[in-house]
């Protein structure tokens, strides 16, 4: 059993400490994740012309994929959820899209006799602590550790990014003006959250390749607000968010020296798991004082 | 006088937190002529004013004086409680410690005491010299004029006779209906019965309290709320304003007790705007004109050479908003008039393109900003944020110049057909009748409502009346709310058997009177005049509104103000002083 | 420069070429601006969204010529916050879509410019969807 | 025909409506839901376009209300069934318990004064606090306290069946009007016709998140400004904001704060806001002479005798700036408000670090209207107000006959339209109660048959 997994690229080569830690925390809390048996890149953009389908045939395959394997996929990467989520959105809202898309599929080696049912949830992992376990278990999971709870006071600001709640009316996770969800897996980790005014501001996301120097201010200026409001760390949900935050605004000179950790390495930290499944390797920015 | 009482009211803390009541009424109680003084929470209140009614009686009080808030405020109140223990109203004064004193004085609370008690002794010294009155009654005519055949002045004469009065409704023109008449259709979406205006003309026509006189106007006008005389002129075929005695014309003598003005508004002469064609280019038309055009069946064609405009050119503040062009007001309407014609030419020519130049769209109240949108999206108009700067002839087209303020970029269409959003004005002859009526006008030559809030269909003049566009730019729904708001002013005027004035008006000493006439000159409400037979002159008392400037200008003290007689001023003001 | 309005530009192929890729109605638009005002990049714009729209909308063909469809990531800010429901990424990939189609126009992402140390710490997902958003 | 009319709610609309119908002959029953009447004008500072006072120019009428010998007032009291027909409806109210005699009571003040529990004030709008027992002004008619029993400690100690606590009121009270075990009673009356004046509200804040949600203190609503500006307000005119008390030296103004917006449910636009925020933003600088105002807005309506010219003076001659374009974002940094909007005609997103926000929040129609209509057995149109069914020529009919509606309960409106429309329904009450006889309202179609009573020779 288990619930089915999207990895997706990035946490599979250059972020895989956020999958180590990941899937060391849910099969920790008893929500363990089965990685797919064979899976493609979900494109990593959704594509937002009206004639979509062959940028949708990606994402496509991972849902029938998924759908192989049960009722849901679960992804750690809030792009993938984006992608993710937003193709089962429109595949339910154009049947013929789907039949259309479906009809490609069939032809194609790796999926060939496949059809997409149209079956699959999509869901993050946070979300999965919100609705699966729910902030109370979690809260009282936290506190059955043994030996300190090394997050616990820590003052943490939650940092959504874009496309783990945008746009709303798909993605359906949280108001993205006033999100809550990180919050309250902060305080169930025993951490104050520190809200502050850009937890839901662009980082810059692709820009990183083709204007690195817009995506660096954008992420200074975010680091600098979660300063201000009297963070000692930031937590996302976002590989993409959490790179250009650390490794391209890190340093003194562009943003504020605030570690940024995936809301897996903290939980697993909380967890008190053992430090291999903390996966605190390849920070810029070292979050390693912050526990110590 | 001798018993006077004297209640001086704490007002909560409004007064007593800064002047020493209870010194005020120990030193007051001492003053020549007061028989009683003391102080209560809240005078105005059932048991402060039963306080006062106690004391009338058992002190057998001449006088009452209530130190506390303006006379504006509970003046009334007061006397009328009085009035209920047998002592004449006007035997009782307010003395105003609040607005005049504690609340100005609120940092010197020892000076604002002195001020207070001096502003009481002032106050007694005044009353004093009152005379116990009763009210005055006058006639009152129990039927209405109103002034203007279009939507407004049907409403107000629909609804003043079906509560049961005559009504004689005036129209410039040869029929009713007015501008509404003349458009193309109804204004907004709502759900609309057909025919309305029509039903309602129909209504108003047949009406057996109503009385219809066309191609007329008011040319004289004499008297005060509750008797005017008019005189209306009518001849046989509609002329412009001012009518004038001739072959043809006839005068007629209408007596009645309210006015309701309903004169509509008026057309901007294109010749004002040489920039937008002046008026001579045949193509360049108002959008009054092309409701005209919508109003018939069948294909919009433009005036030149008959051919349907595939590009039409809307230009809003045409002259509006435009101290410039002497115009510096909105003129309300026209955004949602335009957005209209623009929605009735895309129906009307499918394969056409509108464009609308605006500064802001004025779409304000509920579903007229959907009413817009839906002309953007649904009929594809599209709006131009910038002002026209010029359009000319070039060819079959008229060009014009326009900016959109919004891409930053000077743009130009080579429209088919230009509609020009012209300004509301006066309607024409506006500005003489409010002078016969003697009501205000504005700068503009609209006429003036009493108070721009609370009174805005009270003219200044009472008894006469606003609705609609005459008084300034409105829409239909809001035209025909004051309609109805003018017709319940008449209504509570007729409600009355007979009409309650003040007595405190002016009179006139006949022994010292001269008949020099120089009160006459001085009053500005034409309430005095000079009776050449009994040679004194004389007070209406219907307009007489106590200001004093007869007794001010009367040589001989004969003019007088009722309970303000110079013996009561000056020693009132001895206090003071 | 006047620029000449008619009906052939501003209900022409350009304008519904762009309301058809885009599934949107370039008309719900009145021009408010709240996408702007809450646009991350709106620092690295040359036009601002809504007059990326506006130009749109008149059917001026040289919106295509501005930066601003190429520097919007579409993080769906402006779509979250429209008061009209007017999807503004979408039209940005609308007119990034005709601008490539054109070819008169390459987007800024050129693999081979990306210096290489970058490019070895770059995550998969800004190469492929930045290439994928911005470039042929 | 029951010549008696009903009018319910007691704002501006209420109050001109009750006092056409009343200074005509007839008698009025005027219900308001609050302790006292006034409506939303009664919070308000000063009126454009003249900056007359507002309370001063509505307290004569106020007054006449309270005193009027053909008028019932019915404060703190709701309608809670209406049954039977035009010419005859049986009207059933609900008045709730102030917990004061009012009969008794003096209107003197001293339980106000020495009642040591406080609570923010709604009148204030959150800015200022307000007594357990308490009046809505000091100007309020009538000038009677009611006792918040959320707040009062003896109420609340009563209610929990503990040992009364507190009770400082009853012992100071002057005439023995304090009455703890009060209950709810009801009051029924049969009235000929029914005025609907209920007036609007403001939209929640909380549900504009991108604006602070409501939880930033100095980003404050229009009506709340207008308490801060008021002279008898709780600043006492002068202009402090929520969160430190200081003097702002910049304030924004947001219009369309949820108007004009399909998506958040308000695609009308509310109207009034324009005006008033440039009277705002005139009498801030007039009270704040260095500070600068700002204004966000999309378009700027100002259609109305003299408004044009007024908004040229914020504009001209009081400095007020005027940015087109709508805000996108609102949050607290440090000791300032920072607002995000955009200047469409530059072209360029601007912030400003502000003191002070405004919000120029939508008007809807006020809380429990949807009830109210089902009671009265009206419809609401789409947006919650009440429909006007007879189109533009009759927008103070409603679907049933003799039932009127006036003012912002049929949609926003500034106060000239609202008391034109408050005495145009008057006189269709007025048409209806002197036409006599048991007919059904003036509608259009009825009138053909009714029978005139006097016939005049023309």
């Amino acid at each position: 059993m288990g619930t089915p997994y999207f990895p997706g690229c990035t946490l599979s080569t250059k972020a895989k400490n956020f999958d180590q830690s990941g899937r060391a925390v849910s099969e920790a809390l008893g929500l363990p994740l089965v990685e797919l048996t064979d899976w493609q890149c979900c494109g990593a953009t959704f594509p937002l012309a009206t004639d979509n389908s062959m940028a949708l045939i990606g994402p496509t395959r991972i849902l029938i994929q998924a759908e192989q394997q049960g009722d849901r996929v679960a992804t750690l990467c809030a792009i993938c959820y984006n992608v993710l989520k937003r193709t089962a959105v429109a595949l339910r809202e154009h049947p013929e899209q789907q039949e259309r898309i479906n009809w490609f599929v069939s032809t194609d080696a790796t999926t060939a006799g496949l059809n997409y049912q149209g079956k699959v949830k999509v869901v993050h992992l946070l979300e999965m602590l919100r609705d699966d376990l729910g902030w109370e278990a979690l809260t009282q999971r936290i506190a059955s550790v043994n030996g300190a709870n090394k997050v616990r006071g820590l003052k943490i600001a939650p940092y959504y990014g874009c496309l783990l709640l945008r746009p709303p009316n798909e993605m359906m996770l949280d108001d993205p003006e006033a999100p809550t969800l990180m919050s309250d897996f902060l305080r169930a980790l025993g951490a104050e959250p520190v809200e502050f005014a850009f937890q839901s501001e662009c980082c810059g996301s692709y820009l990183a390749a083709s204007k690195p120097d817009v995506s660096q201010g954008l992420s200074a200026t975010i680091l600098q607000q979660a300063a201000r409001a009297g963070a000692q760390a930031l937590v996302t949900a976002c590989p993409l968010c959490q790179y250009n935050l650390d490794k391209r605004a890190g340093s003194e000179r562009a943003g504020a020296r605030l570690p940024v950790l995936y809301f897996t390495q903290l939980l697993a930290v909380a967890l008190g798991l053992p430090q291999a499944a903390w996966a605190l390797d390849g920070h810029y920015i070292k979050p390693d004082s912050l526990f110590s | 006088m001798s018993k006077i009482g004297v209640f001086i009211c704490h007002c909560g803390i409004n007064i007593s937190g800064t002047v020493d009541v209870e010194k005020v009424a120990a030193d007051i109680a001492r003053y020549p002529g007061v028989a009683y003084a003391t102080t209560y929470k809240y005078t105005c209140s059932d048991p402060g004013q039963q306080l006062i009614r106690d004391a009338i009686k058992e002190r057998e009080l001449d006088g009452v004086i209530v130190a506390a808030c303006s006379p504006a405020m509970h003046e009334v109140t007061f006397r009328r409680a009085a009035a209920s223990a047998g002592l004449n109203p006007y035997l009782v004064e307010c003395a105003n410690i609040r607005e005049q004193c504690s609340w100005v004085h609120a940092k010197e609370p020892q000076r604002a005491t002195e001020k207070a008690l001096a502003t009481i002794q002032s106050m007694v010294e005044k009353i004093r010299g009152n005379e116990a009155l009763d009210p005055l009654s006058l006639p009152l005519t129990k039927k209405a004029l109103v002034i203007g055949g279009g939507i407004a002045g049907l409403t107000a004469a629909l609804d003043i006779a079906d509560a049961g009065y005559p009504v004689v409704l005036v129209e410039r023109a040869p029929k009713l209906g007015g501008h509404m008449a003349d458009l193309s259709g109804p204004f907004l979406n709502f759900n609309v019965t057909p025919g309305m205006l029509e039903k309602r003309i129909e209504r108003v026509s047949t009406h057996p309290n109503i009385r219809v006189i066309t191609n007329a106007q008011v040319v004289q006008a004499d008297g005060y709320v509750g008797n005017f005389r008019t005189s209306v002129a009518s001849s046989l075929t509609p002329v412009p304003p001012p009518l004038e005695e001739g072959l043809g014309v006839r005068a007629e003598t209408v007596d009645v007790g309210a006015v309701v003005v309903a004169t509509g508004y008026g057309r901007y002469p294109l010749s004002r705007l040489p920039e937008y064609g002046g008026g001579a280019l045949p193509d360049v038309i108002t959008a009054l004109d092309l409701e005209a055009m919508f109003a018939k069946e069948g294909a919009l064609r433009r005036p030149s050479d008959g051919r349907v405009p595939r590009e039409i050119v809307f230009v809003q503040c045409a002259g509006s908003r435009d101290p410039e062009h002497g115009v510096p007001y909105c003129s309300k309407v026209c955004c949602m008039a335009v957005a209209k014609l623009a929605r009735t030419y895309k129906e009307r020519v499918p394969s056409g393109q509108a464009y609308v130049f605006y500064i802001d769209i004025r779409s304000a109240g509920l579903h007229y900003d959907e009413y817009v949108q839906e002309a953007m999206t649904k009929y594809r108009t599209l709006y131009l944020r910038g002002k026209v700067s010029k359009l000319y002839q070039d060819g079959d087209k008229i060009r014009v110049w326009g900016s959109d303020t919004l891409s930053g970029r000077a743009v130009e269409v080579a429209a088919d057909l230009v509609v020009l959003a012209t300004p509301m004005t006066p309607s024409l002859g506006a500005a003489e009748l409010a002078q016969r009526l003697h009501i205000g006008a504005d700068g503009h030559g609209f006429y003036s409502e009493a108070h721009p809030k609370l009174r805005p269909v009270e003219s200044l003049t009472a008894g006469i009346f606003l609705a609609g566009a005459g008084q300034g730019p409105k829409d239909i729904p809001e035209t025909v709310s004051q309609a109805s708001a003018a017709a319940a002013k008449v209504l509570q005027l007729f409600s009355r058997d007979e009409m309650k004035a003040e007595p405190t008006i002016a009179r006139v000493i006949p022994e010292l009177c001269a008949a020099c006439g120089l009160c006459v000159a001085a009053c500005p409400y034409g309430a005095r005049q000079i009776d050449e037979l009994k040679h004194i002159a004389t007070v209406n008392a219907a307009l007489c509104q106590t200001c004093g400037a007869c007794a001010a200008a009367c040589p001989n003290k004969a003019s007088v103000v009722r309970n303000w007689t110079p013996v009561q001023i000056l020693r009132a003001a001895d206090v003071l002083v | 420069m006047r620029t000449l309005l008619s009906i052939d530009t501003v209900a022409g192929s350009f304008v519904k070429d762009i309301e058809l890729i885009s599934g949107q109605d370039l008309l719900a638009c009145n021009q408010c601006g709240k996408c702007g005002a809450g646009c991350p990049v709106a620092g690295a714009l040359d036009l601002l969204p809504n007059a990326v729209i506006r130009l749109a909308q008149l059917g001026q063909e040289d919106v295509l010529d501005t930066q601003t469809i190429w520097v919007c990531a579409a993080c769906q800010t402006c779509v979250s916050r429209c008061p009209k429901d007017v999807d503004v990424p979408r039209v940005m990939e609308a007119l990034r879509i005709i601008a490539m189609q054109r070819g008169t126009l390459r987007g800024p992402v050129d693999l081979g410019a990306v210096p290489e140390a970058l490019m070895a710490e770059l995550p998969q997902m800004a190469l492929i969807g930045g290439y994928r958003k911005f470039s042929i | 025909m029951i010549k008696r009319a009903l009018v319910i709610g007691g704002g501006i609309a209420g109050i001109q409506a009750a006092l056409d119908i009343a200074n005509s002959g007839y008698e009025v029953v005027v219900v308001e839901r609050l302790p006292s009447i006034g409506g939303h004008m009664a919070q308000l500072s000063e009126t454009f376009p003249t900056l007359d006072c507002s309370q001063c120019i509505m307290t004569p009428r106020t007054v006449e209300v309270g005193h009027h010998e053909n008028i019932r007032l019915l404060t703190y009291s709701e309608v809670v069934e209406v049954s039977g027909s035009a010419g005859d409806y049986a009207v059933r109210i609900r008045r709730k318990p102030p917990y004061v005699n009012w009969d008794l009571c003096t209107g003197c003040g001293v339980c106000q004064e020495k009642c040591p529990w406080k609570a923010p004030a709604d009148f204030d709008r959150g800015v200022g606090v307000r007594k357990a027992i308490y009046t809505l002004s000091p100007q309020a008619v009538p000038n009677k306290p009611v006792m918040n029993p959320e707040v009062c400690v003896r109420l609340k100690s009563l209610a929990a069946g503990e040992k009364p606590k507190c009770g400082l009121c009853e012992k100071v009270c002057p005439t023995k009007a304090i009455v703890f075990d009060q209950a709810e009673s009801m009051v029924e009356e049969h009235v000929g016709a029914i005025v609907v004046t209920t007036g609007y509200d403001l939209y929640p804040a909380a549900r504009l998140p991108e604006y602070g949600g409501g939880r930033v203190p100095d980003v404050i609503d229009a009506l709340a400004f207008e308490r801060i500006l008021a002279a008898s307000g709780p600043t006492g005119g002068k202009v402090k904001r929520p969160s430190d008390g200081k003097e702002p030296g910049q304030v924004v103004f947001v219009q369309c704060s949820g108007s004009r917006d399909p998506e958040h449910g308000m695609p009308y636009c509310s109207k009034i806001c324009c005006m008033y925020s440039a009277k705002q933003a005139i009498l801030y600088r007039h009270r704040v002479h260095h500070g600068q105002p700002y204004v966000f807005y999309i378009d700027v309506r100002a259609g109305g005798k003299g408004y044009e010219e007024f908004i040229n003076r914020a504009q001209e001659d009081e400095g007020v700036v005027y940015l087109r374009g709508k805000v996108s974002k609102i949050f607290r940094d440090g000791d300032k408000v920072m607002v995000w909007g955009s200047d469409t005609l530059s072209g360029r997103k601007v912030e400003v670090a502000a003191d002070l926000v405004v919000l120029s929040l939508a008007a809807i129609p006020s809380a429990g209207s949807s009830d109210m209509q089902k009671v009265l057995g009206l419809p609401g149109d789409d947006n919650g107000f009440y429909a006007s069914v007879e189109g533009e020529l009759e927008p103070m009919s409603t679907a049933r006959p003799g039932m009127f509606v006036a003012g912002c309960a049929s949609g926003p409106k500034d106060i000239p339209e609202t008391v034109a429309q408050a005495s145009g329904a008057a006189a269709k009450v007025l048409a209806l109660f002197r036409t006599s006889g048991n007919r059904p309202g003036l509608r259009e179609a009825d009138l053909a048959g009714l029978p005139q009573p006097e016939v005049v020779a023309a």
